[in-house]
């Protein structure tokens, strides 16, 4: 580039050490009374095809970064982070039932689901909102993407094994312990009038 | 004699700008008393008067000036701190050696004494000049300055979901096992139905002609469970029977034996 | 001036919009790992006849307006506080001799250092504790930062004005070494009568 005369550098400084932008007369105060406006025209123009342009926004001017370079300043980082239990349960329910309501994922997991929840799997993009039941209180259905097939290996929905295959996979049995506490209040009635020691046999069944 | 240099003076951080612009009379030397940081800093700015290299200083001339100095200080009653009295002392032998004719015996030489001394003085003056030549430097903030109003970078974090596929269809296989159980415990388990235990209790007492214990109308045979369901199915059958005054209920105390017997005539049922 | 590539556009936006200075590590990490040296120098080359530079200190690059015009751009108001002598001192100190202990602080100063002192440096984010020597009492270390060459102008401690000549001219070796060299021999037996302060500050190396 050619070398900016003393003045333009000068404007050029000071604009960009300033904390706010800074009108003509504010710059030209600065600089003892200088006339600036052909060094803000010649600066304006020098930095059009740059990085970084001056601007003119209210009479006031300031240094910003290129409009089309603006994504730059942001920059995402992906952290991977295990998706938990409540999510996968819902995913998977939504996967085998779908298109699905809150409600029922909720009574087909015997367990309330936390809003956050399926806000984690529509932001994983493996969920997306398929409209509304028209049911009194219309509400809204989730269903699988695209995404969650290619995610997760699957060449359709048909792939998911059916219970049977699952069971056959010992899926359908795991012996969890923390399961058996959690639902435990299910048999309680049968519990009663079984003698102690038997209590823990039951839950086997 | 580490609390020889306890900082009597050191308490107020002077300004360099005070000593710098020093004035060059030597009324102001005794009045910037409080300016010296120690003994070993007028030392320096009296050598620094003499307007000559430190490396070719006269260590002599310096430690008379010292010890006139600090005469004078003494004479104007000015407090001198222990250092500067103990420095004073330390230089006024070192005087004493360099004048007297010498003496071979003393180890190390006056000269050698001199010679550190020397080196202090040249080290403390390198790092003086050197720490004046960097608060002249254009300095961030006085001189250039930094872009008044970044945008600022920003690093937006995103979790990326990780769950894999056998995890899903565990998910799945956990649901509906915990989900199972709630119909699958009635169908399995082994009962007496209540109309089973009715019909079996009263054809056994139309047998049975005295009291005899409830738990000899249940079946002999059969697991556990099915003998729990069976004597509750019992119990509420033989409570069913007496109510509609087919049968008659005993006990003798409190979780004895529950005794049973038909009635013969009466029409009224009772319990004991 | 020729228009400069997306790249060196980018690096620009980049640095213009940083909050500090950056590493070319960081820079390109923000630029999906191009390669941004070429880039760099070019902007360098770009900005050097201009009211702002691009300068490396430390290794990490940032914008800055030209020395040339400090008087233009000197703000009465925000001058930074003056150091103390002490403080001034113990800084050239630490950056020509570090890492130094506080006693070799005080051993060239020749008094003690008050406690405020270090920690005036340590606030202004130009020194920072670099451990402890391994040597009875385990003194901590300081050595000076890459905000202190931010600071100060220095593209690396071998910019510290004039280090070479007083590194060639030993003034940066402690005295007893200079001595022993000055002397040909051991000095072992001189300490008894040393001039006074220097034993308080008693050498850790």
């Amino acid at each position: 580039m050619t070398a900016p005369d003393d003045l333009e550098r000068a404007v050029e400084a000071t604009l960009f050490a300033a904390e706010q932008p800074l009108s003509e007369q504010e710059i030209s105060t600065h600089l003892q009374g200088a006339d600036v406006a052909a060094s803000l025209s010649a600066l304006k123009c020098t930095y059009a095809h740059r990085g970084v342009h001056l601007v003119e926004r209210g009479g006031r001017w300031h240094f910003q970064t290129a409009p089309d370079l603006a994504h730059l300043l942001r920059r995402e980082k992906e952290e991977p982070k295990r998706l938990s239990r409540a999510a996968t349960e819902a995913l998977a329910i939504i996967a085998y039932h779908e298109p699905v309501s809150r409600a029922e994922i909720e009574a087909i997991r015997g367990v309330q689901t936390a809003k956050g929840t399926l806000d984690v799997l529509l932001e994983a993009g493996w969920v997306c909102i398929a409209g509304r039941r028209e049911v009194p209180g219309r509400p809204t259905i989730y269903a699988t993407t695209p995404g969650f097939l290619t995610h997760f290996g699957l060449q359709s929905r048909r792939d998911l094994p059916g219970i049977e295959e699952l069971r056959a996979a010992g899926l359908l049995d795991p012996v969890d312990e923390a399961f058996a506490v959690l639902t435990g209040g299910d048999d309680e009635d049968t519990d009663a009038i079984d003698p102690p020691d038997e209590e823990s046999a039951d839950r086997t069944d | 004699m580490d609390d020889l240099a306890e900082p009597a003076l050191l308490d107020d951080e002077a300004e360099w700008g005070g000593i710098a612009s020093a004035q060059t009379g030597d009324a102001a030397l005794y009045l910037e008393l409080d300016g010296w940081e120690g003994p070993l800093d007028l030392l320096l700015e009296l050598a620094r008067r003499q307007k000559v290299d430190l490396r070719t200083i006269s260590i002599l001339d310096l430690v008379s000036q010292y010890l006139d100095y600090i005469e004078q200080a003494k004479a104007l009653k000015l407090e001198l701190a222990a250092d500067y009295l103990v420095m004073a002392a330390w230089l006024a032998y070192l005087k004493s050696l360099l004048l007297l004719p010498r003496d071979p015996e003393v180890q190390p030489s006056p000269e050698e004494l001199a010679l550190k001394l020397q080196l202090r003085l040249q080290r403390l003056g390198a790092m003086r000049e050197a720490g004046a030549r960097l608060m002249a430097r254009d300095r961030v903030g006085r001189e250039v300055f930094l872009r008044g109003q970044p945008e600022g970078l920003r690093v937006d974090r995103k979790a990326l979901w990780k769950c894999d596929v056998l995890a899903l269809f565990q998910a799945y296989g956990a649901i509906k096992h915990r989900t199972r159980p709630v119909v699958h415990m009635v169908r399995e388990r082994a009962v007496m139905t209540l109309d089973a235990a009715l019909t079996r209790v009263s054809q056994m007492l139309g047998v049975a002609m005295d009291w005899t214990d409830l738990r000899a109308f249940l079946p002999l045979d059969g697991d556990p469970a099915m003998r729990k369901s069976a004597l509750a199915s019992s119990f509420v059958a033989a409570l069913e029977l007496a109510k509609q005054g087919k049968a008659e209920i005993a006990q003798d105390q409190a979780f004895g034996p529950l005794m049973l017997r038909a009635c013969a005539s009466t029409g009224a049922g009772r319990a004991a």
